[in-house]
C-alpha cells in the first residue's frame, strides 16, 4: 500500500502524531463536538483509549454515535444508524450545545492569530475575496457555547497569522479577559494541536504559547510556520510518540485506508 | 381529501416561477438533486437559493444560471473540498455575479423557526466578537429585559417554496423521514409553499401507524411527488447510500466551466427527467449503494376502545 | 457507562430534598404518581411545584403538605372538574396558604424551552391584552428590532429536579418515549438533575436500533428507576389506560379534607411503595386497563459499511 | 336509559342543539382546535356532516386525531393512536397555532363581557379569589393566534357578564379596533354558541349581538341570562332543529351515554 509506505519502517506520519496528541488531550472527557476527517479519529482513538465514555456529537443531529465505517461527512448515515439519538439540528444546538452540556469542540480553520481567533470564510476582503472559504458552519456558535475548544490545524505561515482577514469565529478577541467581558459563556480554546507541535493559552494575556514539541520537530521549525513571535511556555515538554496501540488503532480500526492519518502538506 | 401527488415535472411549474425563493433542504442527507435538474431543465432563472450548505446540488444550479442570490451557512463539498462553480461566482463572478446572504448554521436554522412559529426574531448564543454582524446587518443584539444581557438575535425566513426529499409520504402529502431530521421541519413550516418528493408513496394507514414519525403534515404540503433515488449522488437512510465517487468526480469537473457544461448537458438537459437519470446511472451503480439491514423494532401504541 | 439504576425511594431521597423546586411533568399522560407519592412518603416540605397541568398527583402532594409554592399553566381535573385540594389552599389557605406562579400553556413550555437552551428569554406571541401580565411581572413585552412590534417574553425555568415517566430507558438512562411528548424533552433538559421512571429498562441495543425516538439522553440523566405502573392512574401509551374511575372518585374524595387524608393513609402512607400499591390496586382492575395492540411498523435505518 | 329520556319522544336536549349549531358553524373549515367535551363532539359531529376534511388539533400536541371513543381528557391515548402526526406541544404551539394554521379554535370560559373578551382564572380577587378557576391553559395564546374564534358556553346570567372579574383572554378587548390596534394576529372571536341561541360581533364595535335563536326559545328568557342590554342583528333567525341524522351521530356513534350531551344545568 502506497498511502502506507511511511509506516513499513515503524515510524509514524505527522498527521498521526497529531491524531493521537489530540486524542490524548481528550483524556476523561464526556461529550465532544467532532468534526470529519482528523478530528473524527482523533476522537474515535480517544473512546477507544484514554476516554472510553466519550460520546461523540455531530452538528449534523447525532448524538452517541458509533460509526461502523469512517464517516465520509459530519452528516454520514453511518453515523446515524446505532447511535444514541437523533434529532433535529435545532435540538442539537439548543438543547447540547447551547445549554453547555458540550465539554470540548474539535474546530479548524483557514487562519488563526495569536489570541485562537478562526477565520474559515475568505482570504482577502469579504465584499471581493480572493478565495472564498465555507464559511462559519456551526464554528461560531460552537466556539461560543462549548466549555473548551481544541483547535486542530497543520501548522503553516499561511495559516498562523499576525492579523486575521476576517474574524468569523471568537477565540480570545483582543486577549485578557476580552472574552469573558463580552459575556461569551464558553471558556474559549485550550489547545491548538498541530502536525509540528501543541500550544495552549495558559497566560494572563491569553496568548497562544508553545507548549510541547513533536519528537524530532526544532523551535525553528516552529517559529518558521508562524507570522509571529510565539510565545514559549516556561517549560517547554516533548510529546511522546505514538504508542503501538495507538498506530495499531489508527492504522487498523480507524483509517485502514490512510485517508486523514497518512502525511500530507495540508 | 385532497390527492396531492403530481410528476415532478408538473410540481416545479407550478410552484418554482422566476424570480422566487426556493429552499431545497436536507443537512448532508435527503438532498433532492431531482427537484434541482428539473429546476435546470425549465430554465428557470433569478432565483433566489436557500440552503444551509449549498452542496453539489447549488452549485450545479448556480453554474447553470438560475441563481440571482445565495443565502447559506456553510459553503463546501461535504468531506472532499470546494464548490468551484460558487467559488468562481463568488470570487470572480463568473459566468455572472451572485449576491449572497451569509450566516451560521444555528443562525439559519433559528430564521427558519422564527418563519415557521411567525416570530419577528430568533435569540440565540452566537455572532458575538465575531464579525458577521458586521458585513451582515440582519444579524443584530438585543436586551434581555430580565438580566439586561446582550443576545443575537436573527430575523425570520420563509422561503416561498421549501423542498424536502424523504422516504415516503401518503398522496395528502403527510409525510415521515428518519435519520437525521436536519431543519426539514422547520423550512417546511415557514416556506408559502411546500414540495414533498418521495421514495415512495404509502397508505395513509402507514401514517397513522406511527404518528411520532410524521415530520410533516399534509395540510402545509402543496405537492407530493415520487421520485425513487431522487436524492442520488446524496443519501436517503436506509435506502440508500452517498454516492461518494460522484462527490469525488465533481471536485474535478466542476474545477473546469467547460466540462461542467458537458457534464450538465449529458445528465441534466439530455436526460428527461430522473427516471432517465437513473436509468443511466446504471442498476450495478445503485446496487453498490444499497445498505445492509439495520431495522428499528416496532412499538406499541395500543388500541383504546 | 455508569449504571444509574436507582430504587425510587434512593432517588427522591438523593435528589428531592426540602426547598428544592420540583416538576413531575407531562402533559394528562405519564404521570409519575409513584414518584409524588414517595415525596410524600418520605414527608418533603416547603417544595415548590412547577406543573403545567398540576392535576391530582399535585392535589395530593399539596393536601399532604410538602409544597410552599406553585407554578402552573391549568389548575383542572381533566375531563373532570375541579382540584379541590388545591382550590381549598389558594381560596382559603387551608390546610396552609400555597403561593403561586401562573402562566399559560405555552409561556411554561416557553420557560422550559428557555430554560433548556441557556436563552435569557423566550419570545412568544401570547398575553396582549390580557391581565396575566398585570399579576406576573415575569411575563414582559419587548420590542423586536426589525418591525418594532412587542412581542411577549417570559424568562427561563430551571427545575431543581425534573422527573420523568416513559415506557423505556437503558441503565445509563437514555430514555425513549412514544404518544404525548408534551414538553418532557424540554423539562430534563431545563432541570438541573433528572430522574426517570420507567415501565422497562431495556438493553443499550434497543435504544441504539431506533435513535430518532430517544428523546432524553443518559447524559442529562442522574437515576432511571424502572416502576411498572409508576404512573397510574394517569396512563402510559401502549401500556395501560387512564384509571378514569379513580379520577371521578378523587372528585369526590377530595372534597372532603378527612377523606381526603384518610385516602392518604391508606394509599400512600399505609404501603411501602408502588409496588404494593400496585398489588392493592389488584390485578382485576390493572387488566381493565390494559389497550388492544396497535403497533407501528418498524423502520429500515440501513446498515453502513 | 334514564340518561337518554329526553330522546324518546323523538325531541332533543339544548346540549344536542347546542352541539348541532357548532357543528353546522364549521362547515367547510379544515382545522379546529379542540378542547374535550361539547367542542369535540361537536367538531366529530363536523367531520361527518358539513367538514369531511375537518382536521382535529388537541393542545397535547395532537394532529389529525381520529379518536375511536369519546375522549377523557384532551390528552386521552385514544387521540393518539390513529393520529396523523403526534408532536411535543413546543412544535404545535409554534408551528400549527402561532404559525397561522389554526382557522377555528372552539373555547369557552367561565366569565364573558359584550366584546367577546373571557376569564377562566378567579371569581373575586386575582390575590383572594372566593373561586379559583383552572386558569388560561392554551386559551389566551389560542384566542390571539387562531384565525378565529368560537365559544361554546351554556347561556347563564353568571357567566354572560358586565364585567370580568379577571381578563384571561383577549376577545375585542373594548371593541372597535382596539384588538387589531396592538397587534393581535387572530381575528378574534366570529360566534358564541349557546344552548338557547347563537350570537356574533358583525358590528363596527365588536359587540356581542343575538343573530338566532334556538327553536322554542324566547327573547325575553335570552336576555334574561345576559348581563347587559344585549344588541340583536337586524335580522333574527330561528336555528333548525336537529335533523335525525345529527342526533344519530351524536347519539350513537359520538356520545353513546350521553355524558355531554344530555341536558344539565352546565
Amino acid at each position: 500500500m502506497t498511502t502506507h509506505d511511511m509506516h513499513s519502517d515503524g515510524a509514524y506520519t505527522p498527521a498521526e502524531m497529531m491524531i493521537v496528541a489530540a486524542a490524548r488531550a481528550l483524556a476523561g472527557v464526556r461529550t465532544a463536538f467532532v468534526g470529519v476527517g482528523l478530528p473524527n479519529i482523533a476522537c474515535n482513538l480517544a473512546r477507544f483509549t484514554v476516554a472510553p465514555n466519550l460520546e461523540l456529537i455531530y452538528e449534523s443531529g447525532v448524538y452517541g454515535a458509533q460509526p461502523t465505517r469512517l464517516p465520509l461527512s459530519i452528516g454520514d448515515p453511518a453515523l446515524v444508524t446505532g447511535a444514541t439519538s437523533v434529532m433535529s439540528m435545532a435540538d442539537l444546538f439548543a438543547f447540547y450545545l447551547q445549554r453547555g452540556l458540550v465539554e470540548v469542540a474539535l474546530l479548524g480553520g483557514a487562519q488563526i492569530d495569536r489570541f485562537g481567533n478562526l477565520n474559515s470564510s475568505v482570504i482577502g476582503s469579504y465584499s471581493a475575496p480572493r478565495i472564498r472559504l465555507p464559511g462559519s458552519g456551526g464554528a461560531c456558535e460552537i466556539a461560543i457555547n462549548a466549555q473548551r475548544v481544541f483547535y486542530i490545524m497543520y501548522l503553516k505561515r499561511r495559516a498562523f497569522v499576525e492579523h486575521l482577514d476576517f474574524t468569523t469565529t471568537p477565540g480570545y478577541l483582543s486577549g485578557k479577559n476580552s472574552r469573558q467581558e463580552l459575556g461569551i459563556p464558553g471558556e474559549g480554546p485550550q489547545l491548538v494541536i498541530t502536525d509540528k507541535a501543541l500550544f495552549d493559552f495558559s497566560n494572563d494575556l491569553r496568548e497562544m504559547q508553545l507548549v510541547s514539541l513533536y519528537p524530532g520537530v526544532t523551535l525553528e521549525q516552529v517559529d518558521a510556520e508562524i507570522g509571529w513571535p510565539v510565545k514559549r511556555a516556561e517549560t517547554l515538554t516533548e510529546m511522546s510518540p505514538p504508542t503501538p496501540e495507538e498506530l495499531h488503532l489508527i492504522r487498523i480500526e480507524l483509517d485502514s485506508q490512510g485517508i486523514y492519518s497518512k502525511s500530507r502538506s495540508e | 381529501m385532497d390527492d396531492k401527488r403530481r410528476s415532478l415535472r408538473e410540481a416545479i411549474a407550478e410552484y418554482v416561477r422566476d424570480g422566487v425563493s426556493v429552499a431545497i433542504e436536507g443537512f448532508t442527507a435527503f438532498i433532492c438533486f431531482a427537484a434541482g435538474h428539473e429546476i435546470i431543465r425549465q430554465g428557470r432563472r433569478n432565483l433566489t437559493l436557500i440552503r444551509m450548505t449549498p452542496d453539489l446540488i447549488y452549485d450545479q444550479m448556480v453554474a447553470a444560471g438560475v441563481a440571482r442570490k445565495l443565502v447559506f451557512s456553510y459553503l463546501g463539498n461535504p468531506g472532499v473540498g470546494s464548490l468551484h462553480c460558487l467559488r468562481r461566482a463568488l470570487e470572480k463572478g463568473m459566468p455572472a455575479p451572485l449576491e449572497f446572504e451569509e450566516y451560521s448554521h444555528y443562525g439559519m436554522v433559528g430564521r427558519y423557526i422564527a418563519g415557521a412559529s411567525r416570530l419577528p426574531f430568533f435569540p440565540l448564543r452566537s455572532y458575538i466578537g465575531s464579525d458577521m454582524p458586521t458585513v451582515n446587518t440582519n444579524i443584530k443584539f438585543i436586551e434581555s429585559p430580565y438580566d439586561h444581557e446582550m443576545i443575537a438575535v436573527v430575523p425570520p425566513l420563509n422561503p416561498d417554496v421549501a423542498i424536502i426529499h424523504a422516504q415516503r409520504a401518503d398522496k395528502q402529502g403527510n409525510t415521515q423521514l428518519w435519520g437525521l431530521l436536519g431543519m426539514q421541519k422547520e423550512v417546511a413550516f415557514a416556506a408559502h409553499k411546500v414540495i414533498v418528493v418521495v421514495e415512495e408513496i404509502v397508505e395513509e394507514a402507514v401514517i397513522r401507524a406511527d404518528p411520532n414519525r410524521t415530520l410533516i403534515p399534509g395540510l402545509i404540503v402543496d405537492a407530493v411527488v415520487q421520485v425513487p433515488f431522487g436524492a442520488h449522488p446524496s443519501y436517503v437512510q436506509g435506502y440508500y447510500d452517498r454516492d461518494n465517487s460522484f462527490y469525488l468526480e465533481w471536485d474535478v469537473i466542476s474545477r473546469d466551466p467547460h466540462r461542467t457544461q458537458s457534464w450538465l448537458d449529458e445528465w441534466v438537459y439530455s436526460v428527461a427527467d430522473h427516471a432517465a437519470y437513473v436509468r443511466k446511472l446504471g442498476t450495478d451503480r445503485l446496487e453498490r449503494l444499497t445498505p445492509g439491514h439495520a431495522p428499528s423494532s416496532a412499538v406499541e401504541y395500543g388500541a383504546y376502545q
